[in-house]
């Protein structure tokens, strides 16, 4: 039999045991202290990205409009492993108002499972991105209302929601004045990446101490094509000034070629749900050129 | 020819003859379309409309001068309480809420209307949409000969019968009861006012 | 550590009859109806007043035809002391000194002539170093006259205590705040010598109240002539181009 | 807040176009600012900065804490802001609070990319958290901007003993207050950023918007920008949308005036630090 004191020795040398495995060791894999190479490595190594990817190329993207049933207008957007679901409701009355809007309101809410505490900022930033493309002068004192749920956070959430609102609004038929588009650009030392995933995302925000270009950092920005103009811009980070601007015609040209998939699907959908119109309209078309001819 | 459109579509030129119309907007001498939906230009005394029209939902709001009916819901001695349920001719999904002030009530003797004696809760009511500057809700007035309450039921559940510009009687009972009557034209007259 | 040392003289070395500097300045803010700022020793408030005005939908239902409705806030900015503070407004002792607030202010303001209207007094402490709010009634007085509100007259605030010996002090500082002995504070109208609030921190012997109560009156009456003063000047400054107080 | 009306508006956007603004200004040109430091004696630091009506004061307070490992050398840096009901009736109760809590998200988001590696004692073992508290006293637009100003100032000021670390047998590192007073820590603000805020009125881009002047504006944008012209963040306010050629122009001079508030502020701080008896004037002026 063991005495108390023994134990006592056991306990201690084995604290002493453990004292000497660096910490890092118990940690798991995923978030375990690397070098700056090898985390470097991880996210883009041969001019390849982890992924298959170049730099300058998007993942591929996924539209489904009208995924949900109850909501006025709805869109499953998917870039890559991101996926978001939009739904979108109203107009409705404010509740709890003060006094006279001229402008009407767009009441958004970003939710992500499990909870993350950028939602609020988010939330926030979509509203910022929705308000000038929405023609929010034909609801004076009504608000309308975006919830989106980030369902898988793999890099660009914030990008795939606003195309996925904008969309999720043409889809409801809510009047916008342009579909809007959204892209993330990543920046690390001179890479850019556009697009990134949630680890580039993660290694565009971090720096490394002794590189001699020092600049980092990630931009969201969307953009509505037709009208040319920048609806949110949010950086963060540290850039050059001909960088920034170098990053954000990049960006936009992006936000053009999403444009282009968004305006070929909505107009898919368009078509379709419109059939029984359509038809009908055909209809009365060959009825008259018949007794006209 | 069907042309489908989806917002931010460049339609066609504004000008005197091309004007905009609903699902649609004008920038910088163009008119381009804010919904997802087919194109419809009709022509209106020379000139034509460009609308964009939809399969679904409904972007109708009330504006000043529109004629509404809505359902009367509560009242107090200042005022009536009630719910738009149509737009002019278009029905809406949801209720608006909207409120009549007691001097907007009737054209003539405002100092003596009485709400009691003008509406009661549950009346269908046609009235005009007022501009609205502070307020939350949409202000309404009937002080017109066309605006008024238009359908009421009596504590019998009998559809009311209008007797004067002021009284409606029940055919059951042949109770009279005060109302702010409306004189509801009929459908081919309406169209001309609107005009 | 004695209140009062062999000298008979306090921690930072005044009389026991001894009030802090008094500094302050009237109109302090452009944006407001009336704005003061007012500086007791190292207590540091800022005091601002909007109204007149219509009742604001929040206070709807406190509305009334007799009088204006008074609405006071007072708090503490995060830095006032020397822990970080967490909430500004809204815990235990920024709501009691609200209430306090309101009722010393609702018994001098002539709310009778503005009725169905709102007046808003807003206190912010910068820094705290005992007597806060002492100092918030002296900087809301003061902000009130800057807007013009009818007042019946001034109110002036003071506390006092008792040091050892039991000797009254006049205007406790924080440091003898915390030391212990009972704090008195009490609201004044100087001039009809009535009493707007009393407000204890911890017993003492009845006997005491007296000699405790006259000691901070006294004070509120030396404070009343700094007040008073500072006001003076400040309405004759400003009245120049109108030549006000000239014949 | 004034509500304006819409001729007053467009008197406000033709004034802003013609480069002579309401109060006489140019499109690029601050309202007088005047900074003053060490407003709070108790506090470690403290400025406050007054920029036309607005009125902001900031106050440090350091405190140490263990950092995590995978940032096993940086500091911390909160911001907390405060809107007083001294400053709006608007602010008073919860919805000054909810827009505290709004604006406070949107600095730390701004104040987020900074390095904090001067912000160290040990690595590993303990870094300074500091707290700036950001009271706003009065606001006639163009809040960020002070605030922006008034952090730089009063971390440039702060002054915290300094803490050592002592080397002991066992490699084991331990922390000590130095006892000389005047061995003290100041941190290295040259990261520090200036807030930029520009808006766009009509066709022209304008600094310093009044209260008046932010309700004519259509675009709003704040950016960080450090002494070397970098930028460090970039956010839009409000809604409204702008050209991205309008854009660029916007960054381009956001960066030179963000260095040019830059050298005013860190010549006047050493102005200020020259001056040999200097009285706390506060709002005593």
């Amino acid at each position: 039999m063991l005495d108390s004191a023994a134990i006592e020795d056991f306990i201690l040398d084995q604290k002493k045991y453990e004292e000497n495995i660096p910490y890092e060791s118990f940690l798991p894999e995923n978030v375990k202290f690397k070098t700056y190479e090898a985390k470097l490595s991880e996210v883009y190594k041969d001019g390849k990205r982890a992924d298959g990817r170049t730099r300058d190329e998007s993942r591929k993207m996924y539209i489904k409009l009208g995924a949900l049933v109850e909501a006025r207008g709805s869109c499953y957007l998917e870039i890559g492993d991101t996926k978001v679901l939009c739904g979108v409701s109203g107009p409705r009355e404010i509740p709890y108002l003060q006094g006279y809007t001229e402008l009407g309101s767009v009441d958004c809410v970003v939710e992500s499972n499990p909870a993350s505490p950028s939602d609020k900022a988010y939330s926030d930033a979509l509203k910022r991105a929705l308000e000038p493309s929405f023609c929010r002068h034909e609801f004076p004192n009504l608000e309308i209302s975006v919830s989106v749920m980030i369902l898988d956070a793999s890099g660009s959430a914030l990008a795939a929601a606003i195309t996925a609102a904008s969309l999720a609004l043409a889809h409801a038929r809510l009047p916008i004045f342009d579909i809007l588009t959204s892209v993330t650009v990543g920046l690390h030392g001179d890479l850019l990446f556009i697009d990134p995933t949630d680890k580039e995302e993660a290694l565009c925000m971090s720096y490394e101490k002794n590189s001699a270009s020092q600049n980092h950092g990630l931009i969201t920005l969307s953009y509505m094509s037709t009208a040319d103009q920048i609806t949110h811009y949010y950086q963060n980070g540290e850039m050059d000034l001909q960088l920034l601007l170098d990053t954000m015609d990049i960006g936009i040209s992006r936000c053009k070629d999403i444009y282009a998939l968004c305006q070929q699907r909505l107009m898919d959908e368009v078509k379709i749900s419109m059939k029984t119109v359509t038809d009908t309209q055909n209809v009365e078309d060959s009825m008259k050129n018949l007794s006209t001819s | 020819m069907i042309n489908f459109c989806v917002p931010g579509t460049r339609l066609c030129l504004a000008g005197d003859t091309h004007i905009p119309g609903t699902g649609t907007y004008e920038r910088k001498g163009y008119i381009y379309s804010s919904l997802a939906g087919i194109v419809k230009i009709t022509e209106k005394e020379k000139v034509f409309v460009v609308e964009v029209q939809t399969d679904k939902g409904q972007n109708i709001v009330p504006n000043p001068g529109d004629v509404v009916t809505a359902e009367v819901s509560v009242i107090t001695q200042r005022y009536a309480r009630c719910a738009i349920k149509c737009i002019r001719d278009t029905p809406l999904e949801k209720p608006l809420r909207a409120l009549i002030n007691r001097e907007e009530v009737q054209a003539t003797n405002k100092d003596q209307i009485e709400i009691h004696k003008s509406f009661r809760p549950g009346d269908i009511i046609l009235a005009r949409v007022l501009p609205i500057k502070e307020l939350q809700s949409y202000q309404l007035t009937t002080a017109e000969n066309e605006l008024g309450v238009a359908i009421a039921y009596s504590d019998a559940d009998a559809q009311m019968v209008p007797i004067s510009w002021t009284e409606m009687q029940c055919p059951v009972t042949y109770n009279k009861e005060y109302r702010k009557v409306a004189r509801v034209l009929p459908e081919s007259d309406k169209v001309d006012k609107e005009k | 550590m004695e209140l009062l040392n062999d000298q008979g003289l306090r921690l930072d070395g005044r009389k026991p009859d001894e009030l802090r500097l008094i500094k302050c300045k009237l109109g302090i803010f452009t944006h407001t109806d009336g704005s003061a700022f007012v500086e007791q020793g190292n207590t540091k408030v800022i005091a601002v007043v909007y109204g007149p005005h219509e009742v604001r939908n929040v206070h709807r239902a406190k509305t009334s035809a007799d009088g204006a409705f008074v609405n006071c806030q007072y708090s503490m900015a995060a830095f006032s002391m020397s822990e970080r503070k967490k909430r500004n407004r809204g815990d235990r002792k920024s709501t009691e000194a609200t209430i306090h607030l309101h009722q010393t202010l609702a018994a001098v303001i002539r709310t009778e002539l503005m009725p169905k209207s709102q007046i808003d007094v807003f206190i912010e402490v910068l820094q705290s170093d005992g007597g806060n709010f002492a100092a918030s009634v002296n900087a809301a007085t003061l902000a009130l006259i800057d807007a013009g509100i009818p007042l019946r007259e001034y109110v002036i605030a003071c506390t006092a205590s008792l040091g050892t010996g039991n000797v009254p002090m006049v205007d406790i500082s924080n440091l003898e705040e915390s030391l212990g002995g009972p704090t008195l504070t009490v609201a004044v109208l100087p001039r009809s010598s009535q009493i707007a609030l009393v407000e204890m921190s911890q017993r003492f012997h009845l006997d005491f109240l007296e000699p405790v109560l006259k000691m901070a009156m006294k004070g509120c009456d030396y404070t009343f002539k700094v007040l008073d003063m500072a006001v003076e000047s400040y309405l004759s400054e400003i009245g120049k181009p109108n030549n006000w107080g000239q014949a | 807040m004034v509500r304006l009306s819409p001729e007053e508006k467009i008197y406000i956007i033709h004034g802003v176009e013609d480069n002579i603004r309401e109060d006489g200004r140019s499109q690029t040109q601050y309202r007088p600012i005047e900074v003053e430091t060490g407003i709070i004696p108790s506090a470690m630091g403290s400025a406050r900065v007054k920029l036309g009506n607005t009125d902001v004061i900031a106050c440090v307070k350091a405190d140490t804490f263990t950092p995590t490992w995978n940032k096993p050398d940086e500091g911390k840096l909160q911001l907390h802001v405060d809107l007083s009901a001294t400053a709006s009736p608007w602010f008073e109760g919860r919805r000054g609070e909810q827009t505290s809590e709004e604006i406070t998200t949107i600095l730390n988001k701004a104040y987020e990319s900074i390095k904090l590696e001067s912000f160290c004692i040990v690595p590993q073992v303990k870094c300074w958290l500091v707290d700036v508290d950001i009271s706003v006293l009065s606001c006639d637009g163009n809040m960020y901007d002070a605030i922006g100003f008034a952090v730089k100032a009063a971390l440039a000021t702060t002054m915290v003993p300094k803490i050592v670390a002592s080397e002991e047998d066992e490699g084991e590192k331990e922390l000590q207050i130095t006892d000389d007073p005047f061995d003290t820590w100041t941190p290295n603000v040259s990261n520090i950023p200036c807030l930029v805020t520009l808006s766009k009125v009509g066709d022209s881009v304008m600094v310093d918007a009044t209260n008046k002047e932010e309700q004519c504006s259509s675009f709003t944008c704040i950016l960080a920008v450090t002494e070397t012209g970098k930028i460090l963040s970039t956010f839009k306010v409000g809604p409204g949308s702008v050209q991205p050629v309008t854009f660029s122009k916007l960054i381009l001079e956001a960066s030179s005036i963000g260095r040019s508030l830059h050298s005013e502020l860190l010549s006047a701080l050493k102005k200020e630090n020259g001056l040999r008896k200097r009285e706390i004037h506060g709002f005593l002026n």
